[in-house]
Order: structure tokens, then sequence, then C-alpha cells
């Protein structure tokens, strides 16, 4: 039954997941979870427009799909590194108490 | 001072570690139990050992490791300690004997002279001259013995799989052949007496020590050829666990740590004891102190045994191997007090005896190398990783027996 | 929608399964051994955690040192590097020598985040 | 190295201590310098300094219970000092503690050799000596709740001889009296 | 009969397969290779444990286990009964669903791998267009499960382990995947098919394997010690090095699980030796050309057992690596050295043949080779000594 | 009928990442959520995509986040507040909602738009020399944009998280 | 060059491995139960009492004179003095061992208790294989269990052995010769105090003494022990 | 096996036959020892795995670091008071079924130090012993005899019935109790379940006539 709707459903379901995720949760870890399970739901979509789309030869959707793992990976490298050095400074990944110490 | 020992002691790459000069070694001591503040990891906390594949027995290390590095490092002693002296001392002066072989169980012959020596000093018996040499002969026997197995053992917690222990244990094997068939037992020979040895030597003995003497070389060629030059060792042991001169001398490190330290003090040239003044031999010393030399130095210390034991075995002379007036029953030497010490292969072994004159020692105590070698184990580990510890520990050559007595 | 692509991934998917019924199948024969003959005897010592035959001391899950971040972060970007590194090598003996230098520019400023690291001391091991 | 040459450069160096030549009666030779308590510090420490003397190495620390001696008794702790420059020794030196029950401290020789660390610490598990200024005076070879010190001429060993089939002498006597104990207490089975 | 010799397992399946209604065949097929892939790998590791332990014992001068059955060769199976019927033990404070997932993981990530590896001619499960790609991403859920094994035990010395093992895996894998990429450049394509027969053909009797060429060679090599690194095998075995952090990540293993453990080690290990023939050494290929008669299979599992053989061989010989020269040797000299191995793969594409493109290309590797080694070594400070005697 | 069960494997691989107290729970289901959608690649014909997916998400961002969570304590042991928190602050809800209503909007858009109405094309060609092709002739620049992003990112990260690596050295 | 020390490395295991199918050298294993390596002569393991003679009970050298009790330094023999004298091997009456046992889960085989012995009567004996599940049946050994031949003693330790069986009968003959001597002057004694006495008994050597005149050296059974076994058996019994 | 074993066996059906004669041979085959060296005892346990005598041969040489997979304790020297609590520990962390060996005289007895105030009389006060080894250090072919002792002993065990070993059981624990450090001695002493003598140890007088020692 795959079809594009039911790829954009799940693309939509999981970049919800994240999103609620991301809000919801307070650690600094699980919203950046979260983040990248956006920043997958959104490969899906390219993955999904490119084999649905018009014109599928043209690989656009493949190619924008691996620049987005790569622009994804480096955002993982990034914000972990700044989770790391936030929770050398205040000695909590939580951004609730991080919010206080700095208030 | 050799000319030798007037090298600098190596900062190395670790040169982050303070060297502990003998001012500030106390108040290090003093200040082991504060922790390195600035680190951003935690603690952890981990006991290496009681039992460890590589504590050589039942030793433990109370260890704080930021990620791998060494932060904090205590021994922690007495899984072993058996009450050798308590128990020498309520038994005769020869019931004691065989208790040294169990001191430091690698090489029991070394504490039969060294406890021998010292009894001999306390009464004042002379040593037959023959029994001299046969004293040389099993000492140097059992100081290559066990510096090929620690060397063996130091390989395999660098993480060999046993081979270089197994060519060690098999030359260990000839050389314990030997021992059971002069004294009767592999490892708890009971040989020596007071005044002299026990038995004779059995026929055709010497040309078997002969052979096994021709042979050694070759051993100790096959270990260089699959070690000496093995880069993965070198990364290993260079630079790794310096110690320096200084801090040898102040933590009374004794034996092949000490000179690879860099200082040139072995018994066997200082006191002469026995006949060492007799034989041509030479002794190597280190420049860096480090776990590499310390490796080596024992590497040529088994070859300038060789050369003590091809000199003992072309001189000795046939006669008594007993002194007249030692006696084995009724043993009382007269009130009084001594000390002896021999160089024992992991460094100066001694016996200190206070008798009164009954058969029993009144105090019996012995200088055990591997317990004071350990006093800077600390200092010589603090900052490298927890693999080095265990090389460091491999490389002081600890025998838990003598540790903890 | 079965096109005939996918049948390609049908013995990997069997390959699995049977992978993970290779692993579980023993262990279930042994749990069953365990209920039929060897009763397993848990305990208070039997089952705490061995610590050099000590009783273990504070938790083992602790914060470990940052060092181990440093290596993962370049370790990720050299796995992306690896692959856009892939489809170029598939396509290589095609390319035009533009093209291979493209991908040696791509290297090369990688390889700068190498030496960079290097210098910066990153790759160093405390 | 003279003995008494020593002692005098030592009283010529440390004003005001005590020293007296302890002589060994056996075949060794080797007397022994007794130090006082007060003093005993800083002549260990021109021992160590001193240019002729130069004793760097501390070799062995003993201790020594002697119960019967001069009333209470006392403990004994008995240094064998080496030089490895000068390569001379063993400088015995000894230090009394002033009876075996409460007055039982001594200085420390830990900050002056490092070598005395371990030793001088066993010498307080199993004697019971109390080093003033050591910097890690603990139990080293029994555990840290162990109450007695084992190697003193009085200690009582545990009671822990059931099963004694060559039993003889002091043996026989303890499994003896381990037996009626547990008689007394109902029998141990 | 040459060819019925050769291909008399694809011809058995297609028989067996023959039976059944067409709807399921491919099921069967499927099943039938599994079967076989299982069997063939999990009796390869039973007789593995039995080489490793005699031939270690004969390297260390002694006989090996050679009493249970006929030389030894039921041993396997003893320590199997044994493991299966030995208590399994979880740790109280160990994380439970973790701690059982992580054996299985680690099996099933082994056993995956095997979809791409040909054993023989027309011998693969399936042929994938990116089937070294599908290699490498399912052969990293390995360090998953042993970072999972570690963790969950709850254990000082297990984190270690994992933590060594994730780092070394991680390390080692870049190398990994650099120096397979010159044979993807060479070879067009990802299909671990298509590359062996990229080097079928002979020149002479000598065969077109991309292990005889100036970068193929020193890929292979560091092919290998990146191989070694990442199925944890000596001198690179620090996550369970045994001297020092005990047993490592499965300190807390008893019974089965800890024998799945070993199991998904060897098996890794067959796998990416498995995968090192088919990138370097022709695959199921003959070595010389008048051997082409003897049939595929037996040739890729000859050459798996030689390399097998210098597994052990490196085993009995040397010591380990500390973490951080591991690391070093890693990111300091493999890296590099596949980066630049690289740039030779593509010099050789573009330079014409001939021995100028022999020598440049030989050229590209050793000097590296020769100053990365050297740089490694200095940094290090590693020297040979000379030592002074006194007296 | 396949698609179904990994779509459902990844929801639930991505709702029990976001729920589980255990952040190494959560980076485990996030791989199972990681894999499904890799299986949906394989299944929508990218298999580049598919194993690309695992090898970075698994095999290297995965690693990643364990890395992180054990270099912050909060392995196993999340603090209380933090679950406090997030059980009950306000916020919380709201973001719940708002994570509700994204998803409605997006799902009734996807729904009406006439793109989804499509039939399904023709398996497309999408080989790895097609893909490489792509890569170095159409999109060379992107490329070496991206080669100058991972080592901007490289060199960011390692600063930010080395930042005080030479006090302790 | 890097690889160099490793590569060297390399070449000496792979000589040792192949070594190992050409070179007892390099395969040094003796398989234990199968083969065994000769024990050198002077192998002690745990010590025994020798017996002379073909009876264990009469033939013990051991006099029970708890020297060895004494001196052995773990304190693992216990030894019951015999209230009773039994004549030994040279027919001198003396005291034996009522009980006699050595724990060998405490010996530490230090063959002290041979050194110390005045009688010959304890050695060595060369048996290792002893382990046993059963820890106080199987290691606490009693007068029957340590008594071993002299004929046993001379396999295991020929040399040794052998001096010691000269040692003895050059004592026994001397102790004979005493006898003899002894003999004599008692006769001699007699009949002068015959003599003296002028009486006409007759000049008559005491039985026992010349009992052991047959003597070989390695000490075949006294004659006059099957009269003195009965009791000492009942004695053993007790065992 | 004996004939009698057989037999009885073959009363509880051929299949439980077979499967014990499968566990026993699979078990004994497959014993893999602990790396745990105490003492003197230790260096002789090396030996005893190194070239010449190769306690590979019987597929031992795989010496396990971590109890959780070991089979066998082998303790090898002198147990002392302050080591007693972790070897029981040790030997409770391992998974059944589990031997141990004592090897030599201090582990057996205490041995030459057993008068010492800090030495354990004998390792069976605390854990099960399945076969002692004296000597001093027993020679590595006596631990081979030892170890094969214990394969025969391993070899003889029932799989089901009453005779079955511990192990096999529900009703017993594998664990025993861990001595705690006291004032002057361990508490417990001993392990009363285990250390259950009904010997009279000794005399009742010293030097009595015909009192034998160590009999009842």
């Amino acid at each position: 039954m795959s079809s594009l709707s039911s790829c954009l459903l799940l693309s939509a379901l999981l970049f919800s997941i994240g999103l609620a995720g991301a809000l919801v949760r307070r650690n600094a870890i699980l919203v950046l979870i979260g983040i990248e399970l956006m920043l997958n739901a959104a490969n899906l979509n390219f993955i999904a427009f490119w084999r649905f789309g018009p014109n599928p030869e043209a690989l656009t959707g493949v190619l924008f799909t691996v620049f987005s793992i790569g622009v994804a990976a480096a955002e993982a490298a990034v914000g972990l590194a700044l989770i790391i050095s936030l929770y050398r400074h205040v000695k909590t990944t939580n951004l609730d108490q991080v919010d206080s110490m700095r208030g | 001072m050799s000319a030798t020992a007037t090298g600098s002691t190596a900062t190395g790459p670790t040169a982050i570690r303070p060297t502990a000069t003998p001012e500030i070694a106390t108040q290090e001591i003093a200040g082991k139990a504060a922790a390195a503040g600035d680190n951003p990891g935690e603690l952890l906390e981990i006991s290496l050992g009681p039992h460890h594949p590589s504590t050589h027995g039942v030793f433990r290390m109370d260890v704080s490791l930021d990620g791998e590095r060494i932060v904090k490092l205590k021994p922690v002693f007495g899984y072993l300690h058996r009450n050798h002296e308590k128990i020498a001392e309520t038994a005769s002066y020869l019931a004691a004997m065989p208790y040294t072989d169990r001191l430091d169980y690698m090489c029991s012959l070394s504490n039969n002279w060294a406890y021998a020596l010292s009894v001999e000093k306390l009464a004042g018996l002379q040593v037959p001259e023959r029994a001299e040499y046969i004293r040389v002969i099993t000492a140097e026997l059992t100081r290559l013995q066990n510096h090929a197995s620690t060397i063996g053992f130091l390989i395999q917690e660098m993480g060999a799989s046993g081979t270089p222990l197994m060519y060690a244990f098999r030359e260990r094997e000839k050389i314990l052949d030997l021992f059971e068939s002069l004294s009767g037992s592999r490892m708890m020979c009971n040989y020596m007496r007071f005044g002299g040895c026990r038995v004779e030597l059995p026929a055709g003995w010497l040309d078997e020590v002969r052979k096994v003497v021709a042979e050694f070389p070759r051993f100790l060629d096959e270990f260089e050829r699959l070690l000496a030059g093995n880069e993965i060792l070198m990364a290993r042991t260079q630079g790794v666990g310096v110690l320096s001169k200084e801090l040898a001398i102040q933590g009374g490190i004794t034996g092949p740590i000490l000179r690879a330290s860099g200082v040139n003090y072995d018994i066997r040239k200082v006191d002469k004891y026995g006949i060492y003044d007799r034989f041509d031999f030479k002794v190597p010393i280190g420049a860096h102190g480090d776990v590499y030399d310390r490796y080596m130095i024992r590497m040529l210390e088994m070859r300038e045994s060789v050369k003590i034991l091809e000199q003992a075995l072309r001189d000795i002379p046939s006669g008594p191997i007993m002194d007249p007036k030692s006696k084995i029953r009724g043993f009382r030497p007269k009130a009084g007090e001594a000390y002896g010490r021999i160089e024992s292969p992991k460094g100066e072994l001694g016996f200190y005896l206070i008798s009164d004159g009954s058969p029993n020692p009144y105090r019996y105590r012995v200088r055990p190398p591997s317990l004071i070698n350990l006093t800077v184990l600390e200092d010589m580990c603090r900052g490298y990783n927890l693999a080095d510890t265990v090389v460091i520990f491999g490389t002081i050559d600890i025998v838990l027996g003598e540790v903890d007595r | 929608m079965h096109s005939v692509d996918l049948d390609i991934y049908r013995p990997i998917a069997i390959l699995m399964i049977a992978a993970v019924g290779f692993a579980i199948s023993p262990l279930a024969m042994a749990w069953l051994w365990s209920k039929k003959f060897s009763p397993r005897k848990p305990g208070p010592v039997k089952n705490a955690t061995y610590e050099c035959g000590l009783a273990s001391q504070g938790d083992a899950w602790i914060q470990f040192r940052a060092e181990y971040y440093l290596y993962a972060i370049v370790f990720l970007i050299f796995d992306v590097e690896a692959i856009f590194l892939l489809p170029f090598a598939v396509a290589f003996s095609g390319l035009t020598l533009g093209a291979a230098i493209a991908m040696l520019v791509f290297i090369l400023l990688l390889a700068e985040g190498l030496v960079w690291a290097w210098q910066k001391r990153v790759l160093v091991w405390v | 190295m003279n003995l008494e040459k020593v002692k005098s450069d030592i009283e010529a160096a440390v004003p005001g201590c005590r020293l007296q030549i302890v002589v060994n009666g056996s075949p060794s030779g080797q007397h022994s310098l007794l130090l006082d308590r007060e003093h005993a510090f800083a002549v260990a420490k021109f021992l160590r300094d001193d240019p002729e003397l130069c004793l760097d190495y501390c070799s062995n620390v003993t201790g020594v219970d002697w119960p019967d001696t001069e009333g209470s008794g006392y403990l004994e702790v008995v240094y064998h000092l080496y030089s490895t420059v000068k390569k001379h020794g063993p400088l015995t030196v000894r230090m009394r503690t002033e009876d075996r029950k409460d007055a039982v401290n001594l200085p420390s020789f830990t900050p002056l050799w490092r070598s005395a660390e371990f030793q001088e610490r066993e010498v307080f598990d199993l004697y019971g000596v109390v080093f003033d200024g050591h910097p890690d005076l603990r139990r080293i070879l029994m555990w840290d709740g162990f109450e007695d010190h084992p190697m003193r001429k009085d200690y009582v060993d545990p009671d822990d001889y059931e099963y004694e089939p060559t039993a003889h002498d002091a043996v026989l006597k303890r499994a003896l009296e381990h037996s009626n104990r547990d008689e007394k207490a109902g029998g141990c089975q | 009969m040459i060819e019925t010799a050769d291909q008399i397992f694809v011809i058995l399946q297609h028989w067996i397969v023959g039976f059944a209604p067409a709807g399921v065949r491919w099921i069967l097929a499927a099943l039938f290779s599994v079967i076989a892939i299982l069997g063939a790998f999990g009796g390869l590791f039973a007789v593995t444990t039995i080489l490793e332990r005699k031939g270690l014992g004969r390297i260390q001068n002694r006989l090996g286990p050679n009493r249970v059955g006929p030389f030894g060769i039921l041993q396997p199976i003893a320590d199997a009964v044994k493991s299966l019927t030995k208590e399994d033990v979880v740790p109280y404070a160990a994380d439970k669903v973790v701690h059982f997932l992580a054996p299985v993981v680690l099996v099933l990530g082994a056993f995956s791998v095997y979809a791409v590896l040909p054993v023989g001619r027309n011998m693969v499960l399936a042929n994938l267009d990116a089937g070294v790609l599908f290699f490498f991403a399912v052969g990293s859920v390995m360090e998953l499960s042993v970072f999972m094994a570690g963790w969950s035990s709850r254990n000082k010395y297990s984190l270690l382990g994992a933590m060594r093992a994730i780092s070394q895996m991680i390390s080692y894998e870049v190398p990994l995947i650099l120096s397979s990429i010159t044979v993807i450049m060479a070879a067009g394509s990802l299909s671990t098919v298509a590359i062996i027969e990229k080097q079928a053909g002979y020149t002479g009797i000598l065969p077109h394997w991309y292990v005889f060429t100036p970068w193929g060679f020193a890929g292979f090599v560091l092919f290998m010690i990146a191989a070694t690194a990442e199925s944890n095998r000596s001198p690179f075995d620090l996550p369970e090095g045994e001297s020092e952090i005990i047993a490592g990540y499965y300190i807390e293993y008893s019974g089965f699980k800890f024998a799945l453990f070993f199991l998904g080690e060897y098996l890794g290990m067959f796998a990416i030796s498995g995968m090192g023939i088919t990138l370097f050494l022709g695959g199921w290929g003959a070595p010389l050309s008048f051997l082409a008669w003897v049939p595929s299979y037996l040739w890729f599992f000859a050459k798996l057992l030689a390399m097998i053989a210098v597994f052990i061989w490196i085993r009995g010989t040397l010591p380990r690596l500390r973490m951080d020269q591991l690391l070093n040797f890693a990111w300091k000299f493999m890296l590099p050295m596949a980066l630049i191995n690289l740039v030779t793969a593509g010099l050789w594409h573009f330079l014409p043949q001939g021995g100028l493109r022999w020598l440049v290309c030989i050229l590209m590797v050793v000097v590296p080779y020769v100053l990365l080694g050297r740089g490694l070594m200095q940094g290090q400070r590693l020297e040979k000594r000379v030592y002074q005697f006194a007296e | 009928m396949l698609f179904t069960i990994l779509a459902i494997l990844t929801v639930a691989g991505a709702v029990a990442a976001m729920s589980f107290r255990n952040l190494v729970h959560s980076v485990l289901a996030l791989t199972l959520a990681f894999a499904g959608l890799a299986m949906v690649y394989l299944q929508l014909g990218a298999q580049f995509i598919g194993f690309a997916q695992i090898l970075v998400y698994i095999g290297a961002v995965a690693i990643l986040i364990v890395f992180a969570i054990l270099l912050t304590r909060d392995a196993g042991t999340t603090s209380k507040s933090a679950l406090n928190a997030s059980a009950s602050n306000s916020s919380g809800w709201g973001g719940g909602v708002v994570a509700v209503a994204v998803f409605a909007a997006m799902a009734w858009a996807f729904h009406a738009s006439a793109a989804s109405q499509r039939a399904l094309p023709a398996q497309p060609e999408a080989t790895m020399q097609q893909i490489g092709n792509a890569l170095m002739l159409q999109f060379a620049l992107p490329l070496e944009v991206i080669g100058l992003l991972l080592t901007a990112a490289l060199i960011g990260a390692v600063t930010i998280a080395m930042h005080d690596r030479q006090e302790t050295r | 060059m890097l690889g160099e020390g490793i590569a060297k490395g390399l070449a000496e295991t792979a000589r040792n491995f192949f070594g190992s199918y050409v070179s007892k050298e390099r395969l040094t294993t003796v398989q234990f139960p199968e083969e065994r390596l000769p024990q050198p002569e002077a192998a002690r393991d745990f010590p025994f009492l020798v017996y002379d003679g073909p009876d264990w009970q009469a033939g013990l050298r051991c006099v029970g004179c708890q020297i060895c009790e004494k001196e052995c330094p773990p304190k693992c023999i216990y030894i019951e003095k015999s209230k009773d004298k039994k004549p030994d091997a040279l027919g001198k009456p003396q005291f034996y061992p009522a009980v006699f046992n050595i724990d060998i889960s405490v010996c530490m085989s230090c063959q002290i208790c041979v050194e110390v012995c005045p009688f010959e009567a304890i050695k060595m004996d060369t048996e290792f294989e002893l382990s046993t599940d059963d820890r106080f049946g199987g290691l606490l050994w009693d007068k029957s269990q340590l008594a071993k031949s002299n004929e046993h003693y001379n396999k295991i330790h020929p040399t040794e052995a052998a001096e010691v069986d000269a040692r003895l009968a050059e004592e026994k003959a001397k102790a004979e010769a005493k006898a003899k001597a002894a003999v004599q002057a008692a006769a001699q004694a007699a009949a002068k105090a015959a003599e003296a006495k002028a009486s006409p008994a007759p000049p008559s050597a005491p039985p026992s003494g010349s009992a052991p005149s047959d003597s070989a050296p390695s000490g075949s059974a006294a004659p006059s022990a099957p009269a003195t076994s009965s009791s000492s058996s009942t004695v053993a019994k007790n065992d | 096996m004996d004939q009698k074993l057989k037999i009885e066996l073959s009363q509880q059906g051929i299949f439980a036959t077979t499967l014990e004669e499968v566990y026993n041979w699979g078990r004994k085959n497959s014993v893999w020892p602990l790396t745990f060296g105490l003492a003197c005892c230790a260096i002789e346990m090396i030996a005893t795995t190194m070239a010449r005598y190769d306690l590979a041969r019987f597929g031992a040489e795989v010496f396990r670091p971590s109890p959780r997979q070991a089979d066998l304790m082998i303790v090898a020297g002198t147990v002392t008071k302050k080591m007693a609590p972790q070897v029981v520990r040790l030997y409770n962390q391992m998974p059944e079924p589990k031997y141990v060996i004592a090897m030599g005289a201090c582990a057996i007895s205490g041995g030459p130090f057993k008068q010492g105030y800090n030495v354990l009389k004998g390792i069976d006060r605390y854990i099960p012993v399945d076969v002692h080894i004296p000597g001093c250090p027993p020679r590595p072919e006596a631990l081979i005899d030892a170890f094969m002792t214990l394969q025969k002993k391993i070899d003889a065990q029932h799989l089901t019935g009453d005779l079955r070993p511990r192990h096999l059981r529900a009703d017993t624990s594998s664990e025993f109790v861990v001595p705690q450090y006291g004032a002057h001695d361990l508490e417990p002493a001993k392990n009363p379940k285990l250390w259950n003598i009904t010997l009279k140890a000794t005399p009742t007088e010293p030097r009595a006539g015909e009192n034998e020692p160590g009999k009842s």
C-alpha cells in the first residue's frame, strides 16, 4: 500500500514525535534526539518525493538526502559538543535546570 | 659512583609528572588523598585485585581512574600475610629455613643463602670454599630463572598470549630440573644450612649445569629477537613508569629497578659477600629508569649471571661442604644480633636476627625487597594509563609471599 | 507494489531471522536445561557485581572524560566522508580528471580538518 | 665506619642528644646506636645529610618487643642505614618506646626515607608502635578492624583449632582449650 | 565435471528447490543458503577455536588440546555442551533486557554481513548493488552490541572495556572503509561479486588480484590491520584486555551468552577476512591459473583459513598496544596512509601503463609509510638503547 | 503490508526513544527507528541511502549520542527532577499539543495534496554508478560545500568539546 | 623502520611453530599420565618409615624417640612412644612408636625429619599422585600407611640407600662385635666367677644375642621378631 | 561408569542415560579454571599450564579471569584470613556447576603456616572442596593427577535421582557464607554447614597411651 501519501504520513508522524519529544523532554540529549528524528523525517520526504515525483531519473532527491545526512551528522556532532560543554559548566543536561542556573 | 650514573634521569615524554625530590616526596604522600581537582570527568574508583590476572597473586591496588589515567593508587597488602616471622620466632633456627623457601617462592635458594648468611654472621660460622661456590652457582641459576620468568610475566601482562612466558618457563624448567636433582624439590629447595650446604652435589650435576648454562644465551638471543626490537613492546615500555634516581634511593629501591634508574648499587659488588669478589662481572646501569630499562637491565643481568656461572663452574674446588662447627640439632647461637643481606634477584634481601641464646631466634625479621620496592609504586604509576600500571607493576617484580610474608 | 527490486532483500531478511534464531535457540535450550535439571540459584553475593573478589563499591555508570568524544567527532566526520566517497569510487573509472580533482579537493578539505586536529593535539589520548 | 666517631659527630651536630652505643655480643660485631626519642629525628636527618656519612638509604626497619626488660618492658624499632654513595653500612640505630601500653610513640623517619613508609606501618600494625609524623599510618598487613598487635610476644592466637590430628606441645594445648570451650558451650556440632 | 564440482551446491540448491511449488521457491532457496551459511561458518567457528588453541600451543612449544576425541577435535563440542548446561548469572545491578539483547545483536550483526560475502562462484546470498556498503553498515551494528554488553553489565571493568571497544572500533572503521574504496575505484562497483569478477583472469600464471598493485598491497595491509582491530584480535584486543581489565566488556557474561560473544567475535573475524579476500585476494579465484580446476568455494575457504592462521600467528607473537597508542596508530598512521593510498589508486588510474606508473605508485606508498612510521616512533620517542656497565 | 510493518517499527522506535527514562534505552530505541527508516528507504528503492542511513546513523550518530550520555552522567540515572519536569511541566503539555497540531496540519496537507494521489511510477534506476556520476558531475559544488561544512563542524565541535583541555594537561 | 621488530618476532614464533613438528627442543610437552619424566634420585615428597625385613611392624627402624616430631617445622608428625620395648632388627630391645601419624595435608616436604633422625628410620618418598576427595581419611597417614620396606627405599634413592645400608651394616657389625665382646667378657667374667666359685656351670651365650649373627646388609628379618610381633600387632590394631 | 550405575540409569530410560553421559562428558572435558593464584602453588599451577606439562591437553588451558566464565577454582596457595572473604565471594560468584581443587598443604589445612594468626586452617571451612592435593607445593604432575581425579569425579555424578550432586538440587544454595572481618578473627570462623567434622580432634590427654588422634 506504500504510496506517496503513506510515506508522507510516516514522515509527518516521525516529525511530530521528534517535535513532541524536543518540546516535552527537558533533557538536552533527548531534545537532540528529537531533532535528529525530525531531520530523518525530512530525509524520508526527500526520498518519497524522489520516488514518487515527476522525474525520478534525476536523482536529486537521493543526493539531497545524502547531503542532508551529512548536514545532520555535522549538526549532531556540534550539538552534542555543545551539550557536553554545557554540562561541564552547569553539571546538568536538564534544560530547566540550565535555565534556572542561568537566571 | 660510576661514570655511567652521572647521566641525568630521564624526563621523557611524561614530564607532566613532577619528579618527586626528597623534600616534596613526603608532601606527596601526605597529599595522596587529595584527588586531582580540575579534571572534567568523574573518577572511577576501581580495585585492581586481590583477584586480578596481573597482580602476581593476591595484591590489591585501589585505583582512581580519570578515564583510563591513574590519578590515585593505593596499594593494599596483607592478603598473603602468613606470619612467617612469628612462626620463625617460635621454632628453631633450622626450622625457619624451609620457610624462607616460601618467602620469595620464585627464588628459594637466594632466600636460603640470605638466611644462612645472617645466621652465619650471628654465630660466626665459616663456610667452606666449595659450599661458597655451590651457593654462587645456585643463586645465579636462581637469578636466571627468576629474571626469565619475570620478563615472561611482564610481556604476558602487556597482552602477549603467553608465548614469551612459555619460552621463559621452558628454560625455567631446565633450571628447576637442576634444583630438583640437587635438593629434591623443584621450588622449595631448602638446600643451604648454617655453615654450608645440606648435601654434596649429585654425580654429574655440574656437567648438567654446564650444559644448561651453555645453552642459556641461545634462549636470551631468541628472546631478544622475539621482543627487544618489537615496536609494540618499545611503545609500551619506553618512557613509561619513569623512576628518578633520587626517588629510587629515597624509596629504598634495590635490585634491577634501582640500577635501571642509574644507581650503581649491587650488593654483590658492595658487600662482596660470599666469594663474589673472585668473579669478573659487570653491573648494567640504565639511564632512563623506565620500564624498558628495567626490562633490559634484567636481560643484561642474565648475561652477566651466565658469565659468573661459567667462571664458578670452571673454578669450583673439591672439599667439604659444611663447617664442622655447625650442627643441625641444638643450635644455639650466643646472644646478640646480626643483619645479613644479599643481592637477591629482586633486590636487597636481608635477614635481621636477634638471638637471646635460646634455640629459637628472639626476633627474626625479613627485609623483603618486594615490599620496599613497592613504596614508589604510586609515584611511578600516577599519570599513566591503567594498562601501564599493570606493566609498571610487572617490572617491579614482586612476589607476594615476600611482600606480605 | 512488490517490485522486482525488493526480492533481493528477502534472503537477507531470512538470514537475519535465522541469525537471531541461531543466537536465541541455544539460550532457550540452556534455559530449558536449567528448568529441567540444573536450577538457577541466584543469590545476593552470586549476582553481585564482580570486582576482583571484593564487594563492588560505587556505581560503574559514571561520567567519563571528554577525550572519548573527540575521537567520535572525527570519526563521524570521516564516516560521512566515506558516504560521499563511495559513489565517487564507483563512478571513478568513468570520470574525468576534473571530477577526480574535485574529489581530491574534498578529501583535502577533510584531511585539513585531520591535520588541524592533529596539530591541536586533539588526537592525543590523555 | 667507626661507631664512636659517628657518635661524637652526632653529638657535635645535634646538641643535647643522648646517644648510647649498644654493644652486640655476637660475632657479627654490628653494634648499634640507641637514640633518644626527642632528638632522634634530628639525628637521623644529620645521618642522612652529613656528606661524610651520607646514609641516604634506609634499608630495614624492625620492630622488637621486649616485654620482660626494665619493668613494664618496651618496644624497640631498629633501623639499618646504608649509603649508596659511599657504599658503606650498615649503621644500626634503635629507638625505644617508654612502655608497651600507652606511651608507644616514636618519631617517624618516613619523611627522611620513603623506604620506611611501609615498614613503619608494618611495625605499627604488628607491634603497635605509633610513629609521629608518618603520613599514612594505617594497618598494612591485617585488616582495618583488627585490634591486636600479633607480633608482640604476649599475643594470644585466635581460638580456631578445632581439628588437629597431629597435635602436640603448644598446639595441642590450644586445641584442647578449644575443645573444652566447645564442650562448655554445648559441643561444636 | 570440473564445472559440476564447482557448482555442486548451486545445483543441489536448484534441485531441491525444484520440488517446491513456485510460490515458496524463493523461501526454500534462501533457507538453503542461509542454513549453509550458518552451518559453514558456525562449523568454522568450532574448527577455528580448536585450531587456534592447537596452533598457539605449537607456537608455544606445547601440544594443545588433544584428549577429547581424536586429536582433540571434539573439544569445541565439549565446550559447547558445558556452556549450554552452565548456569546463567545475570548480576542484579545489570540492565537485564540490554544484557540479554547484547549477544543476540552481536550474533545478528555478525551473521548478517555474510549475506553479501561470496563464498564461491554463484554462491552469494544477495548480490547487492551496494554490497560493500551493506557490509560496513551492518558491521557497524556490532559496535553497538559491544557497547550494550559493557554498559548493561554495570561493572566498572566492563564499562571500561566497552569504552575502549567503541573508541577502537570507530577509529579503525575509517581506515577500513577508506582502504576498501581503492578497490571500489578500480572495480567500479560496490557489488562483491562484480569486484571478484574484475579480478578474474591471469597474466601468465599470476592472477589479476588487486593485492598485486602497489596501492592494492598497501590497501590490503591497511585493511587487514584495521580488520584485526575491528574484530578485537591481538594485538588490538584491548576491549577484553585480560591482564588489565580482566575480561572487558563481557566480564559479567556466563554460560552460553559468553559463548555467543566468542561466536560473534570469531564470526566478525571471518566476515572481515572474507571481505579482505573478496576485495584484494580475488575472492574465490584460484591463485595460479593452472589451479583453476579446484572448486571455487574451496579456494575461498583455503584463503580464509590462511587468514585465520595469520591471525593466530600474530596473536601468538605480539603484545597488546595501549589505548593511546592504538588510537594514535589509527589516526596518525592508518588514516593518513589510507588517504594517501586513495590518491595513489587514483593516480594509478590516470597514469599510463608501464614502469613509471609502478615506480610512482610504489614511491607514493613507501615514502609516506617510512615517514609516518618514523613520525609515529619519534612521537613516542622510541629508540633502541645502548646500556653501560659499571666496573 | 511490508511498509506498514516497517512504519510501525519506525514509529514505535521513535516513540520509545522519546519516552524512555533511561537515556541509553532511548538511544537503543532510536537505532531501531533508524533501522526501520533505513528499511523504508530500501523498500522505496534507495539502496544507497538505506545503507548510508545505517552506516551514519546507527554506526556513528548513535555512538556519538552514547558517548555524550556517558560523558554527562545521564546513563541510567536521569535525575528525578528532570523526570518530574517532563511530566508536570506545563510547557511539556504545550509542546505535545503543538506537535499534535503540526502532525494534523501536515497530514491534512499531504492528504489534500494532489501529488499524493499520483500512481506509483516505474521503479527508477538509482544504481551506485548513477549516483556517483550525478554527485561528481551535477553536484560537484555542493560536494565541496559539504566538505567545507564537515570540516567546519569538525573544528567547531572539537573546539567546543575540548575547550578546557589545555588546563588539564 | 616500523614493523621491523614485529617481523623479527613473527619469524621467531614461526620458527618455533614449525620446529615443534621436528625438534624435541621445540616441543617440550611430556604427556603426563602416559609419559613420565624420570624423577631425580634426590626427589622428595612425603616421608615414610623404613622397615627392614618382611614384617613391617617388627622391622620398623623407628624407635619413637620423637626428635622428628619436635624438629618438624609445621608440626605434622604425631608420635606416641610405646611403653614396652621390643627387640629391633639388631635384637636390641628398643622402644617403638605405638602411634606414628603424619598429616600430609600439612607436611611441607622439607626433609628436616630425615636430617634429624639418628636412626635412618624416616626417609622421603617420591610418590606424588595422592589427590583425593577424602580430606580426613585420605591425608592423615598412620604407621601402616607410612611403613615402606627398605627395598622400596633402595629403589627410589639407590645411592643414598646404599650408603645408609652400608653405614647400618657397619654399625651393626660394630654392635655385634661389641655384643660379642660383651658376651665374651660376660662369659669370661662368668668363667672367672665360676672358676672363682669353682662351680661347673657351662658358659652359655644368651640366645637373643646370637640371633642376628646371620645378618645381611639389607637387614633381613630378625628371627626373634615372631616372638614379639604378636604383642606389637595388638598395639598396631588400634591404629 | 560402573555396571551398577548403568543398570540403575537404564531404569530411568535410555534418554536420561545418554543425556547424563553427554552432560558429564562435556563438563569434564571442558573445565575452565579461574585465573586464581594465591601463593607458591600458583607458580606450580602456572608451570602446569606451561609447555612441559601443558594442562591444555585436557582442554583446560582456558584460564578465565572472570569467575562468571570459570568452572574450576584452583585454590593454589595459602588462604589467609584477610583473603578468605574474597575467596568465598569469588566462589559464590562462579556459576554452577563449579568445582574446587585445594592445591597444596596450605589450601587444605593451612599447611606449614597453620600456626599463624592470619592463616585460614583449610579452605574447606568455607567452601566445599572436590579434590585435595597434598604437597608443598605439589608437583605439576600432581595437579594434572588431581585434575584427572576431578574428571573421574565429574564422570561419576548422576544427573537425576537422589544421588545427584549439589548443583542439580533446587533445595541447596550455591552460595556460602562470606565471612566478615572481626576484631580478632573472622566471623564466623567456619561455615558450620560445611565444617561439621564428627571426629574427636585431639587426644583428651596429652600423650595418653593408646588414644588415637584423627580417628573416632
